[in-house]
């Protein structure tokens, strides 16, 4: 049976609703976060309305309910991405409280004054501004790799990265590597095993922010050989609220823990404590109980589309796209050919500013992204301070595509 | 489509009558909105009797903002000061005749921020200004 | 129209539901987290099906209605508190990470070795963890304000405390007093308002834990005058994965920003980052914002019922409840008398393990909690190693308490 | 109830048989569970043929910690030490034949991870050694 997303559509009650003047709404914005099927909402309902009570330390039947539920939740997202165990799956709230974390407590206890860490011109902000506030506490070194005209990571400056500061005056070999396994403006789809080997091979440890990667592509923890790797469910057909942090065991054990608070403990004294075994070492607090109920349901709807399946459907949609798209006089596309890159298409369009052309399209229903999407240094590399950004899904039609082509020869007309 | 992208703003966008900069000046002031990139300068000569004698805004950005300067250019010419500080959000909206979200008011608000900035005499433009 | 938590029982789905042998539930267990009403799960509903899209770039229909709603929430939050502004409202995960953000920025930033923190012998782990965990960080000192025998704190501990600080070698008079308002096991309303006045005479800023209080008194954050106060919606009818932190405006704007990502800047290059205007600054990622959604429905929904109602309602069963437990020969109650605590009574059982209390209870579908509730320090203190606790919120009832106390005999039969 | 506080629980509980101290003892080992404050210490003499001579245990807490060590203890007595060290989580949820939850589960196995911790001559007990 062929992938048919008009039927997967039927999954998500929010295509089927208008917008302004009643028109469908065509949502070309799951870059930005993704719609959820009604399995998902019903997870997360059934939870409220059967056993929700707080976790872990209840003995009656309704807190024994939900941790189950809690933690089994963790089970699927752990196979999920292929993780050894699912003690190693850290719950957040988002991809970018996982990098954080990841600065908080490793990077802190392990990184000082002049210690390099490496990162691309092509981060999003979320891994980006971490680093950039270590600096200015610790004095880390940032260097970049950089980012090529056509939208690939240039890996022979990684290479001189990597070699230079092996004879460094300050500090010898870089101590990490921070990059995004696909870039959520250019749709690049990095060599992440390779970024990931060299690192290695330099003593460096590697953080994946996967927030794109793991939505649209089958993901091994264990092939790419990732020390962390951060990303939100809300990106996945999951709900808000919710994320994770996948860590490798020892680095997890070796690590201070973050924030403190209940749970987190194995003891407390007023004048001491110690903290609990993994992964409740990182989750202080009441965690997002219904959320990570909606996380597991999340992966279990794609395990059932078959991530395969997604993959091929968002490549074939965007070849369609980007070959539509480019027709458009006065469109500029940015970042590599279809098939180096995820379902992404960002671009500019000449005289029209990115905002106009993402509102003129809201009025036929289609809701695309204009802005710096987060990724403020990428743009200024590239001379231009927004793009305008479709993105595509498990549920976006060749149809919709279309409408959008058609949408921009209307802005066209306008501002001609 | 007519209710939002209004004949005037996509006019005034493409036809603006009061981009410029004028040398000399009383009062000049400029600043930009780093979501979007819109920028907007605003120079104005004012008369002995503190009213506007002549004023022109230069930048680049969106239809809105831009739309927005050249209206608001427009209308404080010959106007005093005073009435100049005392516009607001409302003024610019009234102006545009149509109705905007919180990220495209920011378009449509920046050269009145630019403006009062300039005419208030102060260092930096702030959002208060145009609330 | 008197007030009748039959009517209200109606509002809570899970209330209706049966647990071992069919057995209705009986749910004593709201001090962990409280149910929650159909006016929250629907609301969430609705935002998934109709609104959901990321917030506060987006030009689209969606992300306007998500983006607005978001907002409205925090405005809601923010009157229910009687905040100046709802830009002093921060969204958290709970109560939690809202004492954690305190410890990392305002706490690291002007904290340093030999500073004094004044806590309780009453604290909540998540209100002694983050203090003990910068104690070994930084090397501040922490003193602790204690607890008299019927479960009241010290004022003349406290009063030492402080001015014994202002002759003392190190560092003069305490920087930070830190509290609950409402212990979670012994109930008692601690004097806020005249802890905080007297923190303040004594150079001293404050965080109020108000994750019991918040949602169960009339909560007025400037009759008070909090530097600081924290909450969690999941206690207050609303959704896990969410919570706020309260703040000055003043304190909140000369704090150094806690998460880096997107949303929490203005602007960033590559060298440098600008951080947001307030609350944004401190809402890194993308938020939880079905959760905020829900968050704000919880307040409408408390703000409906009438929160003197609900503490009239949760006086009344309390002092019922304090008296049927008294009756029962083995049972010892701890925390003050009911004019002087909120809706806890947590208990032992001579001869019985609070695990076995809790466990054989809950085969007659009575859900209480058993352990030491996340206060070890206040059981050590009494020298316990746990109690059993049941809490009481505007959906209980007198028969409930009955039902209670008749399983609690029949604990003494099997256990006699 | 009575899947759950079986009589046999309530009786190990109540009247145990295995409660107390060998001295001399060969094998000594000690924990508890910060949690609920249950503790354990089981004091074990073996003989020449590696075999369990004798056992006890001693400690307090919830009726499943207390009734699963004696439950425990009773099992074990001339039993080699190769066939104590296989002992599981199952094993434990055999004798005291109820169904735990995952909090519970804690108190009902805090014995056999000492017994084991003990057997094996560990430094530590770890939740590893009854999965
Ligand atoms: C007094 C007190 N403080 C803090 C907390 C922590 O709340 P949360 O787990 O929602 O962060 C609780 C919750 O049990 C509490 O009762
Ligand atoms: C590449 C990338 N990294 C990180 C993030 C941050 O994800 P979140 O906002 O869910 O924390 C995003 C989301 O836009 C992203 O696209």
């Amino acid at each position: 049976m062929s992938y048919n997303p008009h039927e997967i559509r039927k999954d998500f009650p929010i295509l089927q609703r208008k917008t302004h003047d009643n028109v469908p709404l065509v949502y070309l914005d799951s870059t930005a976060t993704s719609q959820k099927p009604l399995a998902v909402i019903e997870a997360m309902n059934e939870y409220y309305r059967r056993s929700n009570a707080n976790i872990h330390r209840g003995v009656h039947t309704l807190a024994e309910e939900a941790t189950a539920m809690y933690e089994e939740a963790r089970e699927k997202i752990a196979g999920f991405i292929n993780a050894p165990s699912s003690k190693q799956i850290i719950y957040t709230r988002n991809a970018t409280e996982s990098i954080n974390l990841v600065a908080y407590t490793w990077a802190r206890a392990n990184l000082k004054t002049g210690d390099l860490v490496v990162l691309t011109e092509m981060e999003h902000h979320s891994n980006l501004v971490p680093w950039l506030m270590l600096q200015a506490e610790r004095g880390i070194e940032l260097e970049f790799i950089s980012v090529t005209e056509d939208g690939l990571l240039d890996l022979d400056s990684y290479k001189t990265l990597l070699s230079r500061t092996l004879r460094h005056a300050q500090g010898g070999a870089p101590k990490l590597v921070a990059f995004t396994h696909m870039s959520n403006v250019l749709g690049t789809i990095n060599p992440a095993a390779e970024i990931i080997r060299m690192a290695h091979e330099a003593g460096a440890i590697t953080v994946v922010d996967a927030a794109q990667s793991v939505p649209h592509l089958k993901m091994d923890v264990q092939a790419l050989n990732a020390d962390f790797l951060a990303f939100s469910a809300h990106k996945m057909c999951g709900p808000t609220g919710v994320g994770a942090l996948y860590g490798k065991a020892e680095l997890l054990e070796s690590m201070p823990p973050f924030l403190g608070g209940g749970d987190m403990i194995k003891e407390v004294k007023l004048r001491s404590f110690r903290p609990n075994t993994l992964p409740h070492k990182f989750e202080a607090g009441t965690p997002a109980i219904a959320e990570a109920v909606g996380f597991g349901a999340a992966v279990d709807y794609l395990t059932k589309v078959g991530m395969d399946n997604i993959a091929a459907h968002e490549h074939e949609i965007t070849e369609y796209a980007l070959e539509r798209l480019e027709e458009i006089p006065g469109v500029k596309l940015f970042g590599p050919s279809a098939d180096k890159k995820g379902g992404v298409a960002a671009f500019t369009f000449e005289g029209v500013h990115p905002h106009d052309v993402a509102q003129i399209l809201d009025r036929d229903g289609i809701a695309i992204r204009a802005g710096h999407h987060c990724a403020q240094p990428l743009h200024e590399k590239f001379g231009i301070p927004a793009t305008s950004r479709a993105s595509f899904y498990l549920y976006n039609t060749k149809e919709e595509v279309d409408l959008l082509v058609n949408g921009l020869y209307k802005v066209r007309e306008l501002f001609g | 489509m007519d209710d939002l992208y209004r004949e005037v703003i996509i006019e005034h966008y493409k036809n603006p009558s009061y981009r410029g900069h004028l040398d000399p000046h009383d009062i000049q002031f400029a600043d930009n909105n780093p979501l979007c990139g819109d920028h907007i300068e605003i120079t104005l000569q004012t008369a002995a009797d503190g009213t506007v004698k002549d004023a022109r805004f230069d930048g680049h950005g969106c239809a809105i903002s831009q739309a927005s300067a050249d209206l608001l250019i427009e209308s404080i010419i010959g106007k005093p000061l005073d009435e100049v500080k005392s516009l607001n959000k409302q003024s610019i909206l009234d102006m545009l005749g149509i109705e905007l979200g919180p990220v495209r008011l920011k378009c449509a608000l920046l050269s009145l921020k630019v403006l009062k900035a300039g005419v208030y005499g102060l260092g930096e433009a702030s959002d208060e200004l145009v609330e």
